[in-house]
């Protein structure tokens, strides 16, 4: 919990944690995989069958516990495979995103987003761009030592 | 300055631009006694400098956006949030200065050669918004007093003023009504007419004044086609090359065109019952004497049956 | 410009205009399909060296030279009537526009006569403030070497008492004056940012 | 647990960029681990012979593989382990291949990555359950909405099956598009003889019920056990009476009817029958311009009428039908070139639509099949096509290609230039799109032995001059603007998804993409199955279509329901919602949230109230998971001590 | 039944009182004193076996406390026929424990109100305390002092002392702080829980209750380890439950006997509920709240 101990961390060991849905994101990184678009390796994929199924709490807990990003992906809205799961979602999501830092946490670390299965190309940016984001935030101050 | 707005009383900034100062005289002394018929007080920017017209955009745009900028930071420094021009050259060019100083990666650099304050809180419309979007048919046509019943007039916008539609925000790109409507609400028909944004041939009067033959040809040709007796238009530029170079079409295609080109405001003046010498009917190169006949003819035969005319 | 016949793309591509055309027209030259729309739409297609579409295809594969040096760009009038009917969406007009700039700053201007028409009413608006067509016209005339054009509309138009002999000098032309300069200045830190 | 680790080298595609020898070496070291390996090509059959021997000889209890994605092998290795005696659900696949190997080169960063993949999937595992389907028994009766010609072609090879079908038609008849359709490309056959025999077909089949004038009101079940309410228009004449002589409309005094059928190019009466070869042939009242219903008079009609069938107080009626699977064949809609100002807006009689043509063509059409000029009546002799109106045009919001209008225009100009052998046909085109068994040799046909006159550039304008439009255009081949004189412009009006479509498909819970077509399952494998298990396509409304691949699809979705049916019952996922009923405070909040109302709160005996899945409804979405506040309601194989697993390896 | 106040162990502490006939009715208060939300009383099995079929349940309410059975019946987890509602018009309660800390005082004999001041007689001598200076800090904010439902008004309406866009002055204050400042903030504050529950406890929309993940090991969310990021946790799945749902009542800051201000994590949930899907809890009976319900046309999100 030390603020000033995080410092001297190997920005090399950023741990992402992303939840993706199965139908559309999951898809969407595959493909990204099929095509070899290259990503940075800080990506850990917890598979999920939909970001309905995302309770805030599994955000928070890896924040809290020191990971240092969350990443949330699901279809876009209106093509949920269980038609509204992400409508929930982004609802719930989006009050988590903005709780975050009244607690002390970045809320850069989270991010939630939609990709569709035949995105590979957004896959990419989407986790690019995230990562960039989390290096740059640098690492959870929470983790512990 | 802060204007005092009277109720019931619109008070807009304007911008007449270079054209009207001179070649365009008539446009903007219409202008001026139909929006004082309609309750419009028109205030004219102090000390309004040049658009920079195509000359400045073909340049650069930034240049074009800070020559405007300056007539527009004046108007705002006055408290206006409207700037009416009659011009859709100007107009364009104002419009563009707004949509630089909305670009964020163009706001320094204009405001930087533009060395004024400028908060962007003011839009610029044309006249025929003006007449069509805030005052409305309606109004125009209960001011009217001579109708122009007797009269077929074709429209002819050009190709600015509603184009391009995203950065206009005005009337249908490709049949523009707004004319249409006005000229009805004054009592004329309107005959179909397919060429009311075919280009005239712009300023290639000056450098190759055979394009403006062969465009504005058509266009005349058109209009004759369609039965019309007179073209109502709305821009110095297209009232330039189809009236002043008339001759000079004439003499392109052979042909012997006659056709009366106005401003839609003059037309708007004569539907009131303004004095054709007020609207500087007499400034034409075509005579319009035809159809000032014409209207003279149709106000006698209604007095003499005792027409509702006032 | 004669129209060239075999064109080497390699050798005469350059891949960076592309780039350029797209910063400065901010549009997507690559969603040109080559319908055709802008040519079928243009009044000026019959005067032009290159129809609208194929400037856009000279763009498409970098023929920096060819496009920059075309009569087109100059003869384009801005009616906008391609960028209103382009199915792509792209503002065809404006296109035109940025190589209109491109080519006067890269000194490959064909369309001479138009650029100095252009350049002589700048001049006029950065000395009064206001352009001033009494003035401009035969001095347009003067330089273009067509001491002529439309000398037979002049008497008519004096007739009519439409052009004034006195320039009309706006009070705050030292301001006018001022945004050419700081423009410039502009212009050449950014040329020097450039290199 | 006993778990054993399996670590595909995949050839090079994972060992290339993964030390997959280290990976399994690590496995070794994770909590339950007993065994764990490298193996060259696990999905192989010796891969997978590999997996059941060690599951037998190491007496595991939970095998991971970690290999490509879940979404490719995961069915093939559970297969595989239930082979060998375990559970299909004892199974955990770690993606080190699509979400590893694939997407970087740096050996090191991702031969860690996948180390912790596998020790999540183990961490996961370890939490697993053994999982068993239940058998819900199978309604076979099937549900096809929209009787075009892929709608039909489904019916008759259902109904040729012993399926009974439920047929529900929106239109007074069935034939949809193609019935309007004077001849077919590439074979010039007449549509209505071809399509016309289908139709009565269907209206012989005893175990066919048509819903002519009817439309889906509400879905509800499951594959296997849909409930549908269909709602029936009130038509004001009693079908069960009508025989169709007719005699009504020719009575009607109201002639100013809009005809859909001929595209407006005509008026109907205000009691119409469609058209000669209608299916059901009955008539219809149209109420808002019959007199009885405007003015309050007439009843010409009611007395007309032999068998006493016209009712002026009928209301709609809601119909209720049980079904098992439902095929969907909506088809399409004809873009609207009205947003077309350059095209005079539909403001220019003579400027048409393609569709309208084929009304002009046909026989039974508006001018009985002489081609005439909408305007004034007259035989024209210039015809000018026009093709993509509202197909691939960004800027009208339809960037995509309808795949049919090169075709059509093809087949209209050549039957043009048969009926009009004076006459001249211009095709202003793009690119020809003509990929099909003799579809090229028909376009050149069109060229090479008609004279069409083909121009490659699209219109800018049409404007009227005199009496004739003027088509102002572009030959880009020659880089001029070119000017067609024309008596008739023929639109090539683009196919877009029906009105109304997404509607349906909320209803149905099925996907649509962004321009109202329903979404396949997937784009290769699954093309006439839907993300809703039981709801297939067929025809258009997935996708612009001709008619052959909208028969063959309408085929398609009649064998799989036909494959579905096969069995007398559905096995249902175990990934389901389980209620703890221990720890469930009966708060109800996860039947506010289901998608599905596969959730049901019942009360026990001490009086206390407990949710309840319904497993065979419950798709195992898991959004009752994550609302309920005591996590009581667990979806089984994704559940809270199972995603807790996997992140505690990331962090605790 | 009616559940009220009555007085407690001394003048300055009051109870809840459970009226079960006439007789009892004089046991009833009402007094800046009396502190509770007696709504949790209804729903968290206190009453259980309940009341006879058909017999309705009288319960006194406070503003806040009305806010508290709105969301109940919102949520179906009351019946508002089951009830018959006695509305309070309420200026205030007073934050005991801090009258008590300032004060210093033992001995209580007895408690008036004298115009805006508490008079507290204790075995020496009399004591004011002027009421607005020892509010609580749920009442400085309070925009609802008037119940939204009720039967009966018992007093007539009052103002509200703060205007809603004052509502979140305490969040904003936070809010204020750097990230780092928060951080260290909630570090020190959440690091004094000794994760007893009587936040969780004392709110009546916490239903879970003994079920509650901070403690169930089916799942396992939570482990028994005292360490600071296991009372984050805890603290997050408390909030989180109630976002969208917590009427500000205030109960479980009151009760913590650690003195953390847990309620202002919830306020800033309802800021971000109020902002973004303009919803604020508990004063319509037929909404739903926010995070159990979408909008498929969301905008901004």
């Amino acid at each position: 919990m030390d603020q000033s101990a995080a410092s001297g961390a190997l920005v090399d060991s950023i741990r992402i944690i992303g939840f993706l849905c199965n139908w559309c994101s999951y898809g969407g990184a595959d493909t990204a995989g099929v095509c070899r678009f290259k990503q940075p390796t800080d990506l850990r994929v917890v598979r999920v069958p939909c970001t309905g199924r995302v309770d805030p709490l599994f955000v928070a807990k890896p924040l809290i516990y020191g990971a240092d990003g969350v990443l949330v992906s699901g279809c876009h809205p209106k093509d949920c495979h269980y038609a509204v799961g992400n409508l929930y979602a982004r609802r719930r999501l989006e009050v988590l995103k903005n709780f975050l830092s009244f607690m002390g946490i970045d809320q850069r670390r989270f991010r939630y987003t939609w990709v569709s299965a035949s995105e590979g190309q957004r896959w990419q940016q989407v986790v690019s761009e995230f990562s960039e984001t989390i290096h740059a935030v640098g690492p959870n101050p929470l983790a512990r030592k | 300055m802060p204007v005092e707005l009277k109720p019931k009383k619109t008070t807009v900034a304007y911008y007449q631009g270079c054209s009207l100062e001179q070649m365009a005289s008539e446009f903007d002394v219409s202008t001026r006694v139909v929006c004082d018929a309609l309750g419009v007080e028109l205030v004219e920017i102090p000390d309004w400098s040049c658009c920079g017209s195509t000359p400045a955009h073909s340049y650069d745009p930034l240049l074009s956006a800070a020559l405007s900028g300056r007539n527009l930071a004046i108007a705002e420094q006055q408290g206006f949030d409207v700037v009416m021009t009659p011009c859709p050259g100007c107009l364009k060019a104002l419009k563009g200065a707004l949509k630089v100083f909305k670009d964020p990666n163009k706001r320094e650099a204009f405001l930087e050669i533009l060395q004024m304050p400028f908060q962007g809180n003011i839009q610029a419309v044309s006249n025929l918004q003006l007449y069509f979007e805030t005052i409305g048919t309606e109004a125009i046509r209960n001011r009217v007093t001579k109708p122009l019943t007797s009269l077929s007039i074709v429209p002819y916008y050009g190709c600015l003023i509603s184009r391009p539609p995203d950065f206009m925000q005005f009337d249908d790109p490709e049949n523009p009504i707004s004319m249409d409507r006005i000229l009805e609400a004054l009592g004329a028909s309107v005959p179909e007419f397919p060429f009311k944004t075919e280009c005239c041939g712009a300023t290639y009067g000056v450098t190759r004044n055979e394009i403006v033959g062969k465009l504005t040809g058509r266009i005349l040709d058109m209009a004759n086609r369609v039965g019309a007796q007179a073209i109502a238009v709305s821009c110095p530029l297209c009232q330039q090359n189809l009236d002043l170079r008339q001759a000079q079409v004439n003499r392109y295609w052979r042909r012997d065109f006659h056709m009366p080109v106005l401003y839609i405001s003059q037309f708007m003046g004569l539907a009131f019952g303004v004095e054709p010498e007020s609207l500087g009917i007499d400034k034409l190169f075509v005579e319009a004497d035809s159809l000032l006949d014409i209207l003279s003819r149709e106000g006698e035969r209604d007095q003499s049956v005792g027409g509702k005319m006032a | 410009m004669e129209r060239v016949h075999t064109l080497a793309i390699q050798a005469t591509s350059d891949p960076r205009f592309i780039g350029e055309v797209e910063r400065a027209s901010g549009q997507q030259i690559s969603h040109c399909y080559q319908c055709g729309n802008c040519s079928a739409s243009c009044a000026y297609t019959y005067v032009y060296d290159y129809p609208a579409n194929q400037i856009m295809r000279l763009v498409q594969l970098g023929q920096k030279d060819i496009v920059l040096t075309s009569k087109a760009i100059w003869l384009c009038a801005a009616c906008q009537a391609c960028t209103t009917r382009c199915p792509c969406n792209i503002d065809v007009a404006k296109v035109m526009e940025s190589l209109r700039v491109l080519s006067r700053q890269e000194k490959k201007v064909s369309g001479r006569d138009i650029q100095l028409f252009y350049d002589e009413f700048l001049k006029l608006v950065k000395r009064f403030g206001r352009v001033f067509e009494t003035g401009l016209l035969p001095l347009f005339g003067m330089k273009a070497k067509k001491p002529f054009t439309d000398m037979d509309l002049a008497p008519r138009v004096i007739r009519k008492g439409k052009l004034g002999l006195i320039p009309h000098k706006v009070k705050g032309r030292k301001h006018v004056e001022g945004i050419f300069e700081r423009f410039e200045a502009y212009c050449s830190r950014r040329e020097k940012d450039k290199g | 647990m006993r778990i054993g680790v399996f670590v595909c080298q995949c050839g090079t595609n994972i060992a290339g960029t993964v030390d997959t020898e280290a990976v399994a070496r690590r496995a070794m070291e994770y909590a339950d681990v007993v065994y764990a390996t490298s193996y060259v090509y696990t999905c192989s059959e010796p891969g997978q012979q590999e997996i059941q021997r060690r599951i037998k000889e190491m007496n595991l209890q939970g095998v991971v593989v970690a290999a490509c994605s879940p979404r490719m092998h995961e069915p093939t290795f559970r297969r595989a382990v239930e082979r060998a005696g375990l559970n299909r659900y004892m199974f955990e696949m770690a993606n080190i291949r699509e979400h590893v190997s694939w997407i970087s080169t740096d050996k090191e960063a991702n031969t860690r990555k996948a180390m912790e993949l596998v020790h999540m999937a183990v961490a996961k595992l370890r939490f697993n359950q053994p999982l068993f389907s239940s058998k819900v028994p199978i309604n076979k009766r099937v549900l096809i909405i929209g009787a075009g010609v892929a709608g039909i072609q489904a019916a008759l090879d259902c109904s040729d099956g012993g399926l009974d079908v439920v047929l529900v038609e929106k239109n007074p008849s069935i034939g949809g598009k193609m019935a309007q359709l004077d001849k077919t490309f590439p074979t010039i056959d007449c549509s209505s003889c071809i399509l016309g025999p289908k139709m009565v077909d269907i209206s012989q089949k005893e175990n066919v019920t048509l819903h002519a004038c009817s439309e889906v009101e509400s879905v509800s079940g499951y594959v296997g056990n849909f409930k549908v309410q269909i709602r029936k228009k009130a038509t004001y004449v009693n079908w069960n009476a009508c025989t169709g002589c007719g005699e009504c409309v020719r009575k009607c005094p109201s002639r100013k009817a809009p005809d859909p059928f001929n595209e407006h190019l005509a008026t109907a009466r205000a009691i119409n029958i469609p058209f000669p070869q209608a299916i059901p042939k009955k008539a219809a009242i149209n109420r808002d311009y019959c007199l009885h219903f405007t003015k309050g008079k007439c009843g010409v009609c009611k007395k007309i009428c032999p068998v006493n069938a016209i009712d002026y107080d009928m209301q709609d009626e809601l119909v209720s039908e049980e079904v098992g699977a439902i095929i969907v064949a909506t088809g399409f809609d004809l873009f609207d070139h009205s947003v077309y100002g350059e095209y005079g807006g539909g403001r220019y009689p003579d400027v048409i639509s393609g569709l309208q043509y084929e009304r002009i063509l046909s026989a039974s059409g508006p001018f009985g099949g002489h081609i005439r000029r909408p305007s004034n009546g007259r035989e024209p002799r210039d015809i000018v096509f026009i093709a993509c109106v509202g197909s691939r045009d960004a800027s009208v919001g339809r960037p995509y290609c309808s795949g049919v209008c090169c075709m059509y225009i093809a087949k209209q100009a050549i039957l043009t230039r048969d009926h009009l052998p004076d006459s001249n046909c211009y095709v202003f085109y793009m690119d020809i799109r003509s990929p099909g068994k003799n579809y090229d040799e028909f376009v050149r046909r069109a060229q090479e032995e008609y004279g069409v006159q083909y121009i490659r550039g699209r219109v800018g304008k049409i404007y009227p001059r005199g009496d004739r439009m003027v088509v102002q255009g572009a030959d880009t081949l020659l880089g001029i603007q070119v000017e067609v004189e024309a008596d008739l412009v023929v639109l090539a009006t683009g196919v877009e998804a029906s009105a109304g479509a997404g509607e349906l498909a909320e209803k149905l819970r099925i996907s649509y993409d962004q321009y109202g077509f329903y979404m396949e399952s997937h784009p290769k494998l699954r093309p006439v199955e839907t993300n809703t298990a039981g709801v297939f396509l067929a025809g258009a409304c997935q996708g612009p279509k001709d008619i052959p691949a909208s028969v063959a699809q309408g085929s398609a979705a009649a064998a799989k329901v036909q494959a579905l049916f096969a069995r007398d019952a559905i096995e249902t996922d175990p990934q389901v919602a389980l209620v703890n009923e221990r720890t469930c405070v009966g708060c109800l909040k996860c039947i506010m949230v289901c998608p599905f109302g596969a959730i049901q709160s019942k009360t026990l005996r001490d009086g206390s109230i407990k949710a309840e899945v319904l497993a065979s409804v419950c798709q195992g979405c898991g959004l009752c998971n994550a609302t309920c506040p005591p996590k009581a309601i667990q979806l089984q194989h994704a559940t809270d001590n199972q995603i807790l697993a996997e992140l505690n390896i990331l962090c605790a | 039944m009616v559940i009220g106040w009555g007085t407690g162990y001394d003048p300055l502490h009051v109870t809840p009182v459970f009226l079960r006939g006439l007789e009892d009715v004089s046991r009833l208060i009402w007094n800046p004193l009396c502190v509770q939300n007696l709504t949790g009383y209804l729903v968290k099995g206190a009453l259980t076996p309940p009341l006879e079929e058909g017999k309705k349940i009288g319960i006194c309410v406070r503003g806040c406390d009305s806010r508290s059975l709105v969301a109940l019946i919102q949520e179906k987890l009351l019946s508002r026929e089951s009830l018959h509602i006695f509305g309070i018009p309420c200026r205030g309660t007073l934050d005991v424990r801090r009258l008590m800390n300032e004060s210093g005082l033992s001995q209580i004999r007895s408690v008036t109100i004298q115009g805006d001041h508490l008079v507290v007689q204790n075995d020496e001598e009399a004591h004011r305390f002027p009421l607005e200076r020892f509010l609580a800090r749920r009442c400085l904010r309070c925009r609802h002092p008037n119940p939204v439902i009720y039967d009966e008004l018992v007093y007539q309406p009052i103002t509200p002392r703060t205007a809603p866009e004052d509502a979140y002055r305490d969040v904003e204050a936070m809010e204020a702080r750097s990230l780092q400042e928060r951080h260290l903030f909630w570090s020190s504050e959440l690091d004094r829980c000794i994760r007893c529950y009587a936040c969780r406890n004392a709110c009546p929309l916490c239903i879970c209750q003994d079920r509650c993940i901070a403690e169930t090991r089916e799942p396992r969310w939570l482990t028994q380890r005292v360490n600071l990021p296991e009372k984050f946790l805890y603290h997050f799945i408390h909030a989180l439950h109630l976002a969208g749902r917590c009427t500000e009542c205030g109960e479980c800051e009151r009760v913590c006997p650690m003195e953390i201000p847990v309620t202002l994590i919830k306020e800033k949930l309802n800021q971000i509920t109020r902002d973004l899907l303009h919803y604020e809890a508990g004063l319509d009976p037929e909404a739903l709240p926010p995070l159990l319900t979408y909008n498929p046309n969301e905008a901004g999100i």
